[in-house]
């Protein structure tokens, strides 16, 4: 497919469990799209509700947040706030119309790099049917104070 | 502390549609604490608010800017920098700091963007709780530390309604009785005795009832 | 273990041999402050790892995990390094051992050469061999990242020495070099001396050496290596055609009756040509037929099973169950054809291919042997170093250890696992070296770049092929050429490797970059490396960013080379972008409690808390049961016949008495908190639940494994069913019950290799030959068969099935599809089976059946302290390695290590050497004062702080407070570095080191700045 | 109210085990009296109990009445003979100690210190008639005391595998009650139902019943007690409900909430064992709507 | 005599005393609270009018009360704290007593979220028990709450409820108590189902001697149905309907539960009856007013004393 829309996804992957996961899905070389970009943060507790916002607003077409499976956070519960504080920003897209549906927050554990995989596969696809965030193609106007 | 919680996006939305370029300014004290209008929530609402106009091609601009508290003038005096060219405040402050724009900035629209709710207490991270109503004439002393007029639904001051089961209010078994609370403080502070004075009709002007009301210092107001 | 020393006169180390092993001795020892000197004769080291292409079960590039290992060991403070050098004689005793070294001349002084390549150019042939197929004049460096990086001359093939001395412009040519011999005074030797491969030339039936076409499986190895003579690409050697379909063939010069066979099994040709096969499915397409053909599928270490049945059902691989007969070649084509037999026909088979790959196995090297004689240590009838079940890195002379290849046939993990043991018995009351002044010799002072502007510096690896030979990589350097701050990009080959990292300091230099971008594989397991490097350039060693174009874009790319170029671009300038916005930071450290804590009581726990404590900490070793011992308490006898209940008995009263170790029986963990260095774990103790906590620097977990009982084949229904350990015991205690059996009947895998339990137990086929052997002791009389799927008794193990075939005990394949049939008939059983050769179904009755059932991991258990630990687990329970081959007994989390069968099913000596690994592995830790906790902290911004405690009440570790003047406060040294706080910080007054807002947000922009 | 009062009273007392330290820092000790103050009854200050040598049940009590929590302190006579029992029960009445709970030491060999020498001069029986002589104003030797204690003075019941056993046990606590014992403290519940009988067995003996309830901590300790202690009465379900659970210390800290609630109404109160985990016995009591 | 209601010389005769409630009509029409007064006539001392009972607007109770005493009965003006400050509630007693309601019932209310306005805001300017001491200065002392005299005081007979099955417990005795300091004069209590606890709590006020300063009648509704019974019993706040009531009414076919619940009330009544310091029933047939007069005439209580 010539035209096919090939959707931009920015993926934060903790550094204990998903991101090596994902090393995991290279070294098995498992092949998956790559629509997927991965950004390492600490713990999935440290993506700020912000960074997914600002992803969307410069047009990121699909957001995910990937952490430690439920109880095997290396931070206790990091992940587990990270997955209200996905389930509070999906709220706050669908309010103004981006979509909540192009956010998800994923569990995994450092040994499923087939799962990694996969999910990267999944999400790109479900990303593709969902269509280009509408807000791209548009400048972006923040304009910062300092005092801000 | 005061509580408060954003408005739905679509009113906001409302208020800053006829707007090209507009001042987005939060509070570091209260709404900061309840998180509802300090820093961060004005990034996101601000990131909100473009992304949803962007959508339909509209380019909104948004400063940012987050006071040290909006309900002194002399912080609010640090928008005279930034106001000029826009056109509408939308504030994450309480009331209070709405007001205070309102009031020194006669030409520029002032918008709410959280609605601002009771004074409270965090109870754990993330929920705030009615503690007060601000009265004016406290009565805690008399019912162990806990304000009927605050937390009891019926504001009754003299003991529970013959709604309360297991400790909770007839309106929600999420709500504790006031009377409920007061009776087993009292209890364990040995005032039991003291429950069966009555408490006499309030003198509600202390409260809101009396109008507006204002605290003068004398001595520290020159 | 009888061999403790009570005083030492040296405290130095003698590591011999540069391989894998050795390296990895030097460096534990290193690492926990032991002065080391390793030697090796030729003139670089690394052995045999950095000549393969990739290894299994990962399929790895091996050069990238090695190669932190082999730099590390370059520039080690504690190691010297000493290529070209034999060791001629040993004089003395433990403790004070004299060592001559002779040192072979390599007219290079390598402290000046820069391996600029001059001299190669212009005389090729004055230069060695370089291992495998090469036939070109070889380059003098064996592989890219030698060590040390110095070319080496051969100048007796030299015509012009003086115009070599001339063409070397760094003046490192030393024609006059000579012979030297040198005395050394060391406490105890470790041999790391490896083995050769066997040289199948002088067999006659598969043509090796006669047709071209026929190959090792080492040569084909150096095929595949990117750094090897093809350059990566598969050819013939015949007609440089791509061959389509390859066979391998198993047991070249292995499990052979009569010389050159010898009778024992390499253990890792299977696994390797297995892995050969799979490689070559994977980069060369399926279009290639691979074939297989073996005896028995010998896939027993760790998920190796998983990885033949991946190689059979996802690959498909071939695998024939034959021995072939010959091989031919077909002269028009140079293909081969083989001739074999299998069980399903009668007749011979005749299949031709485009080229023969044969597996050839280990022999110690006749260095060896006499280097063995010079030292006066025993040897196995093998040549293999001689030592006990119990103490498996301890040779027959005291204070002289071995590891690797020489001690028995075993593949890298194995290798590793014993390095680290023999680095711990050899350090054992060996004094610690005094301190090295690390930072202030090796490091330039730090550059200050505040307020400067970005000079960003950008080098792209390929990595041999892992990413050059998917994406255009010049293309890649020259994309980041343009991008904002950047002063110089440069491909830089192979990141790691030594020259590569030189060249990284230089060219910081030359340019005066102030930001540093790798692209290359995972910050993971290279980022400390890349971080040392633009340290000693004299930048903080956090304004750096890798970008990982290996692992997360390339090798899953691989298919859409187009897609994972621009992914390449993306992520460098993501990283460029992010790096621009870092500023230096300090790391934190803080002390380190000395002592350990050891869960699980049996032979590994106690080996290991004994161990400890003999190097003087403090060790609370905690035990579930209400008594040491675990599951070897049931076994008897080892496989080689030693005494094993009288071993646990000493052992048990030794680490009962031992003045620095705790027992604690019945002890339960139910709590743990703290970080490496500083733990503390809380436990319920004793018959009534007593708690304490105790704080500990690292933790070791040995908790075992448990004997399988499946409910099959009327086990615990029937009185003549029973497990090998129940044999055990009744062929110890009930002797006249044995000689009354007239015929036993064993079945294999009973509860493994099966859909439930997919992995092999290891251990089973051993202690079925073991208990058959000592049956027939008892009572010659006795008709034994052995139902199996593949005979697994690898290295020595197979002179023990040898002997059992030999002496009658009947060995009977049944296939996995088609198990045997097991029914009681009064006191005996009847095992209906079908007979595979002949193909007919066959019926025993048996006065005793046994199964071999094998281990499995105590889920429970190992599930409760995964989330207790918060520690991996793999799927079938067992604690999952930080890394299968170079890490195989570090767990994940920092200061927690594994041994024994909690690892995976093992025997009695690879407990032992895992638990002796795990107390070097430990020391590397606890032998530091301090624990550098990095910089990934939180720090807070006073004056933006509204004091409203979200922060105090989301850190899952309570390290924030409100402090005196009102504002949130984090301790450094007790912030784990989550970042939770920074992102719920509703005035945005937190930052995470390391990982700033504007760094992300730069990440993402970065990223979506093409989106437009 | 004071704990005999509300046991008079017939209300539901809650009573939290607080093991004393072994060494002289006593800070978590008095950190976790803090955190439970206002929430328990009374503390129970076992005495060297699981017979582990460390601070003594009277010190122990001594320190909790200081932090204004009410004391019951127990008495073992495996450690002490009647001389030095009767001293130390005089000592805990003047120095504010007014609870006392008799109870058998465990054999030492389960201790830290398996060398020592079992006293046992007296048994249980033996000691409490001791204390109720002491209140009537007479030592065991005779001799009239110059002034009395007074105490509120329980004892416990042992484990009990079957009904038979159990049977054996309440005449035994019959025996107690005789000789002085005013509430009886019973073993750990996990299976109300089979208490349940107990209660009924014991209904007779006309004394408040007050159950152990024993937080289990994790999977190793319940699987533990499931197999090694069938006088548990553990069911295996409780086992996997913990094993099930994502946060299983907070599963523990339900379970024991559960307990106590199913508890209301069956006996005349808990006693918590937290097992050195204090600082959840908040966490138990909302748990258990108390 | 402190005022001229019927009910207090009827208690003051020292008998039973008997009382009902109607509920008035969700419209602008009289007729229904005629029809229902109507039935009522004869088997009861007086009626009670509800005040937008449930928080769901009807006609006011003022209103109605003046209806039925146009009839010649007797009514009880019930009033809440909810919907009205101090000053519409002494306007309104003034007016009620101006058409001879000259008893009334002194009530917090129930709060608006269970009714048809819960969006309405909520005085509660004064509570109930401040109620009592409202009506009591009323009419003994003839002042205001401001201060001023009132000409021709309201000689209001005071009533307040009790709910002896609230929770807390230990607190419904001294809850009556401050009633009674207050000044009430009578107390209608919540509906008793459970009458052993009832019995408690008349034991507590026997106990601190209340039953000699106020009178108090028993709440008694008969139930129609096994389904109403479980309702009062989980949804209803302040209710305690024990098991085997509602086992009860389950236990018999539904066509005969109404008939089953009259019985329960009947002998509700005969065994109350014989509690000590308890002086009459409040029977409160919600929507069932016709049965009044079975459930008045079986448990014995006829006739009603002429006074």
């Amino acid at each position: 497919m010539a035209n096919r829309f090939e959707p931009v996804i920015a993926a934060f992957c903790c550094h204990y469990c998903s991101y090596t996961a994902a090393d995991m899905a290279g070294s098995m070389r498992l092949s998956y799209p790559p629509n997927v970009h991965i950004i390492r943060v600490p713990c999935s507790g440290k993506v700020d509700a912000i960074h997914i916002m600002k992803a969307f607003e410069k047009g990121a077409d699909g957001v995910y947040v990937a952490g430690c499976l439920e109880g095997d956070c290396h931070f206790k519960n990091g992940n587990v706030r990270a997955g209200r504080r996905v389930e509070y920003v999906k709220k706050l897209l669908d309010e103004i119309g981006i979509g909540g549906e192009r956010l998800e927050m994923i569990t995994m554990s450092a040994g499923m790099g087939e799962l990694f995989a996969r999910t990267a596969s999944d999400f790109t696809e479900k990303i593709r049917k969902e269509g280009p965030n509408p807000v791209k193609s548009l400048p972006g106007a923040a304009v910062r104070s300092a005092a801000g | 502390m005061i509580t408060a919680e954003r408005k739905p996006m679509e009113e906001i939305m409302g208020y800053v549609e006829p707007c090209q370029r507009i001042l987005l300014v939060g509070c570091n004290e209260c709404v900061t604490v309840c998180a509802a209008g300090g820093r961060k929530e004005v990034g996101l609402l601000s990131s909100a608010l473009q992304m949803a106009f962007m959508k339909s091609g509209k380019v909104l601009q948004v400063k940012e800017l987050t006071l040290e508290r909006q309900c002194d003038p002399e912080y609010v005096e640090e928008l005279v920098r930034e106001i000029d060219g826009v056109d509408a405040v939308l504030s994450m402050a309480c009331g209070c700091g709405v007001q205070e724009i309102a009031r020194r900035f006669r030409d520029k629209p002032v918008f709410p963007a959280v609605n601002t709710s009771f004074m409270g207490a965090s109870e754990r991270q993330g929920v705030w709780a009615e503690r007060c109503q601000g009265c004016g004439n406290c009565v805690l002393g008399l019912t162990g530390g806990i304000c009927p007029i605050a937390r009891c639904s019926k504001r009754l001051l003299n003991g529970p309604c013959g709604g309360s089961t297991g400790g909770k209010c007839e309106i929600s078994p999420d709500v504790d009785c006031a009377w409920h609370l007061i009776w087993e403080r009292m209890k364990a502070l040995g005032m039991e005795k003291s429950y069966e004075q009555v408490m006499p009709a309030r003198d509600w002007r202390t409260s809101r009832d009396g109008g507006p009301r204002k605290i003068v210092r004398e001595d520290l107001a020159l | 273990m009888g061999n403790r020393i009570s005083s030492s006169l040296s405290n130095r180390v003698l590591v011999v041999g540069g391989g894998m092993g050795g390296i990895k001795t030097a460096l534990d020892l290193a690492e926990a402050g032991r002065d080391v000197v390793l030697v090796d004769k030729a003139y670089s080291i690394g052995g045999f790892m950095t000549q393969l292409d990739r290894t299994f079960p990962t399929n790895n590039c091996d050069l990238c995990t090695i190669s932190p290992f082999l730099s590390e060991s370059g520039r080690n403070l504690h190691i010297e390094l000493l290529t070209m050098t034999q060791v001629t004689e040993v004089k003395g005793e433990a403790g004070n051992f004299t060592v001559s070294l002779h040192t072979r001349p390599s007219f290079i002084d390598v402290s000046r050469c820069t391996a600029c390549g001059a001299c190669l150019k212009a005389f090729p042939e004055c230069v060695r061999f370089t291992p495998g197929l090469d036939h070109r004049a070889p380059t003098c460096m064996r592989y890219p990242q030698a060590t040390p990086n110095a070319y080496s001359i051969d100048i007796k093939k030299c015509s012009d020495i003086e115009a070599l001395v001339k063409v070397c412009p760094a003046g490192a040519i030393i024609p006059d070099d000579v012979d030297r011999n040198r005395s050394l005074a060391v406490g105890a030797i470790v041999l790391s001396t490896g083995a050769e491969l066997f040289n199948p030339d002088v067999l006659t039936d598969f043509g090796s050496g006669m047709y071209s076409n026929v190959i090792t499986g080492y040569d084909y190895e150096r095929i595949l290596s990117a750094s090897g003579p093809t350059g990566g690409i598969l050819v013939r050697p015949s007609d440089g055609k791509a061959p389509k379909t390859i066979a391998w063939i198993q047991c070249v010069g292995s499990r052979g009756a009569r010389p050159p066979y010898v009778s024992y099994c390499s253990s890792v040709c299977c696994m390797y040509a297995i892995k050969e096969a799979v490689v070559t499915k994977e980069r060369f397409g399926d279009g290639i037929e691979a074939t297989l053909f073996y005896m028995d599928m010998r896939t027993s270490g760790k998920d190796y099973e998983l990885y033949y049945q991946r190689a059979k059902d996802e690959y498909g691989i071939h695998f024939v169950r034959s021995r072939p007969h010959t091989v031919e070649e077909i002269p028009e084509t140079g293909d081969l054809s083989i001739t074999y037999a299998t069980t399903q026909s009668s007749s011979l088979e005749r299949e031709v291919f485009d080229m023969v790959v044969l597996s050839t196995g280990f022999r110690v090297s006749p260095d060896v042997v006499a280097l063995a004689g010079e030292l006066g240590i025993e040897l196995n009838r093998h040549n293999y170093a001689k030592t006990s079940s119990f103490d498996p890195v301890a040779t027959s002379r005291p204070g002289i250890y071995v590891c690797g290849l020489f001690e028995a046939p075993k593949d890298i993990p194995e290798t590793m696992v014993q390095a680290s043991a023999a680095a711990h018995r050899a350090s054992t009351n060996l004094t610690v070296s005094p301190k090295k002044e690390k930072d202030s010799e090796a490091f330039p002072p730090e550059k200050d770049v505040r307020g400067l502007d970005p000079r960003i510096g950008i080098f792209v690896c390929d990595c041999g092929n892992n990413i050059g030979g998917v994406i255009d990589v010049d293309e890649v350097v020259k994309y980041a050429r343009g991008l904002p701050g950047v002063v110089s990009s440069e491909r830089i080959g192979y990141g790691c490797g030594r020259d590569a990292l030189s060249r990284i300091v230089s060219e910081i230099k030359a340019h005066d970059l102030n930001r540093v971008v790798i692209g290359g594989c995972s910050p993971r397991s290279h980022e400390t490396l890349f971080q040392d490097t633009v340290r000693r350039a004299g930048l903080n060693k956090y304004l750096l960013e890798i970008a990982n174009i290996r692992d997360q874009d390339t090798w899953v790319h691989a298919d859409r080379p187009g897609d994972a170029l621009d992914k390449a671009k993306d992520l460098i300038r993501m990283a460029a972008c992010s790096v621009a916005l870092t500023h230096p930071l300090k790391g934190h450290t803080v002390p380190v409690n000395k002592s350990v804590l050891v869960v699980g009581g049996g032979v590994t726990g106690m080996n290991a808390a004994l161990g400890l404590a003999d190097q003087g900490l403090k060790v609370f070793l905690v035990e579930k049961s209400n008594a040491l011992g675990g599951v070897s308490t049931q076994l008897r006898r080892t496989l080689e016949g030693e005494d094993v209940r009288a071993y646990m008995e000493t052992l048990i009263q030794e680490t009962l008495h031992h003045d620095n170790i705790q027992v604690m029986t019945n002890a339960m963990i139910v709590d743990h908190s703290g970080m490496s260095g500083l733990f503390k774990t809380g436990l319920q103790v004793g018959p009534r639940w007593q708690y304490r906590q105790i704080e500990h620097g690292v933790a070791i977990l040995a908790t075992g494994a448990v004997p399988n009982r499946p409910k099959q084949y009327l086990l615990d229904e029937h009185e003549a069913v029973m497990t090998q350990l129940d044999l055990e015991g009744v062929i110890e205690d009930a002797p006249e019950r044995v000689r009354g059996w007239r015929r036993v009947v064993m079945i294999q895998c009973v509860g493994s290799r099966t859909k439930e339990n997919p992995n092999c137990s290891r251990i089973c086929c051993q202690a079925a030959v073991k208990n058959a052997l000592r049956i027939l002791e008892l009572n010659p009389e006795a008709l034994i068969t052995v139902l199996y799927r593949d005979m697994r008794t690898y290295g020595f193990q197979e002179d023990a099935f040898r002997e059992a075939r030999s002496r009658g005990v009947i060995f009977e394949r049944y296939d996995v599809d088609d198990t045997p049939d097991v029914r009681g008939q009064g006191d005996e059983v009847t095992v209906l089976f079908k007979e595979l050769i002949l193909q007919r179904e066959l019926e025993l009755t048996a006065d005793c059946l046994v199964l071999s059932t094998g281990l499995i991991a105590d889920d429970e258990v190992t599930e409760e302290l995964s989330m207790i630990f918060r520690l991996p687990r793999t799927t079938d329970g067992y604690f999952l390695e930080d890394h299968v081959k170079l890490r195989p007994v570090d767990l994940p989390v920092p200061g927690f290590f594994v041994a024994g069968t909690a690892h995976s099913p093992k025997t009695i000596r690879e407990s032992v050497a895992q638990a002796h690994a795990v107390v070097a592995r430990a020391m590397t830790v606890l032998a530091k004062d301090t624990m550098d906790l990095g910089a990934a902290v939180a720090r807070v911004d006073a004056d933006r702080c509204a004091a409203c405690l979200i922060c105090v009440r989301a850190c899952p570790f309570g390290v924030p407070f409100i402090n005196a003047e009102g504002y949130s406060e984090i301790d450094p040294a007790k912030c784990h570095g989550c970042g939770v706080c920074a992102a719920e910080c509703p005035a945005k007054a937190i930052q995470l080191m390391e990982y700033e807002d504007d760094q992300i947000m730069a990440k993402l922009y970065g990223l979506l700045e093409r989106v437009k | 109210m004071s704990f005999r009062k509300r046991l008079l009273a017939g209300e539901f007392v809650v009573l939290a085990e607080m093991d004393t330290p072994k060494g002289v820092d006593i800070s978590d000790l008095i950190n976790n009296a803090r955190r439970i103050k206002g929430s328990v009854d009374a503390v129970v200050v076992p005495d060297m109990d699981k017979d582990v040598m460390r601070i003594s049940a009277l010190g122990g009590g001594v320190l909790m009445q200081q932090q204004g929590l009410e004391a019951i302190i127990r008495v073992c006579f495996r450690d002490r003979n009647r001389v030095a029992l009767q001293g130390e029960i005089l000592s805990a009445h003047v120095l504010g100690i007014q609870n006392l709970i008799v109870v058998p030491g465990e054999d030492v060999s389960f201790g830290d210190h398996i060398e020592t020498k079992a006293v046992n001069d007296l048994d249980e029986i033996g000691l409490l008639k001791a204390i109720q002589s002491l209140e009537d104003g007479i030592d065991m030797a005779g001799f009239e005391l110059k002034g009395a204690p007074s105490f509120t003075v329980g004892c416990t019941v042992a484990p009990y595998t079957d009904e038979e056993e159990m049977k054996r046990e309440i005449a035994f606590a019959e025996k107690k009650i005789a000789a002085g014992a005013e509430f009886l403290i019973a073993p750990p519940v996990y299976d109300v139902a089979w208490f349940a009988k107990f209660v009924e067995g014991a209904r007779t003996l006309g004394v408040p019943i007050i159950p152990t309830v024993f937080l289990l901590k994790s999977v190793g300790i319940a699987r533990y007690i499931s197999i090694n202690e069938p006088s548990a009465h553990l069911p295996e379900d409780l086992v996997t409900r913990i094993r099930k659970s994502s946060d299983r210390t907070g599963e523990c800290v339900k379970i024991a909430g559960e307990t106590i609630r199913s508890l209301k109404g069956l006996s005349q109160g808990v006693q918590i064992d937290a097992l050195g985990w204090e600082h959840l016995i908040p966490a138990i009591l909302e748990q258990a709507e108390v | 005599m402190k005022t001229d209601s019927r009910l207090e010389k009827v208690l003051k005769t020292g008998g039973l005393a008997v009382t009902s409630e109607c509920g008035p009509p969700r419209g602008a029409v009289p007729e229904k609270i005629r029809e229902k007064a109507a039935m009522l006539k004869g088997y009861v001392d007086a009626i009670n009018v509800t005040d937008n009972q449930t928080a769901v607007v009807r006609m006011s109770s003022l209103a109605a009360c003046i209806f039925i005493r146009q009839m010649g009965l007797s009514a009880i003006l019930q009033m809440v704290a909810r919907d009205r400050n101090r000053i519409a509630m002494q306007s309104d007693i003034l007016g009620a007593y101006s058409h001879g309601v000259d008893t009334m019932l002194c009530l917090s209310g129930d709060h608006p979220k269970f009714g048809d306005h819960p969006m309405a805001a909520n005085v509660y300017d004064i509570d109930s028990v401040q109620m009592v001491q409202m009506v009591k200065q009323m009419r003994d002392e003839g002042t205001f709450q401001g201060g001023g005299d009132i000409e021709n005081p309201p000689k209001m007979y005071i009533g307040a409820a009790a709910n002896p099955f609230a929770d807390p417990f230990e607190l419904r005795v001294p809850r009556l108590a401050k009633k009674v300091t207050a000044g009430v004069d009578f107390i209608q209590t919540q509906c008793v189902y459970n009458l052993d606890k009832f019995e408690r709590w008349m034991a507590q006020i026997r106990e601190r001697g209340l039953h000699e300063k106020v009178h108090i009648l028993a709440g008694i509704t008969p139930m129609k149905s096994a389904g109403m019974a479980r309702y009062m019993k989980n949804r209803v706040p302040g209710m305690d309907v024990p098991d085997e009531l509602v086992n009860r009414m389950a236990g018999v076919p539904k066509e005969k539960q109404g008939a089953e619940g009259l019985t329960i009330a009947v002998e509700s009544i005969e065994r109350l009856k014989e509690v000590k310091g308890l002086s009459g029933f409040h029977i409160m047939a919600i929507e069932w007013e016709e049965k009044v007069p079975e459930i008045v005439e079986r448990a014995g209580l006829l006739p009603r004393p002429e006074v």
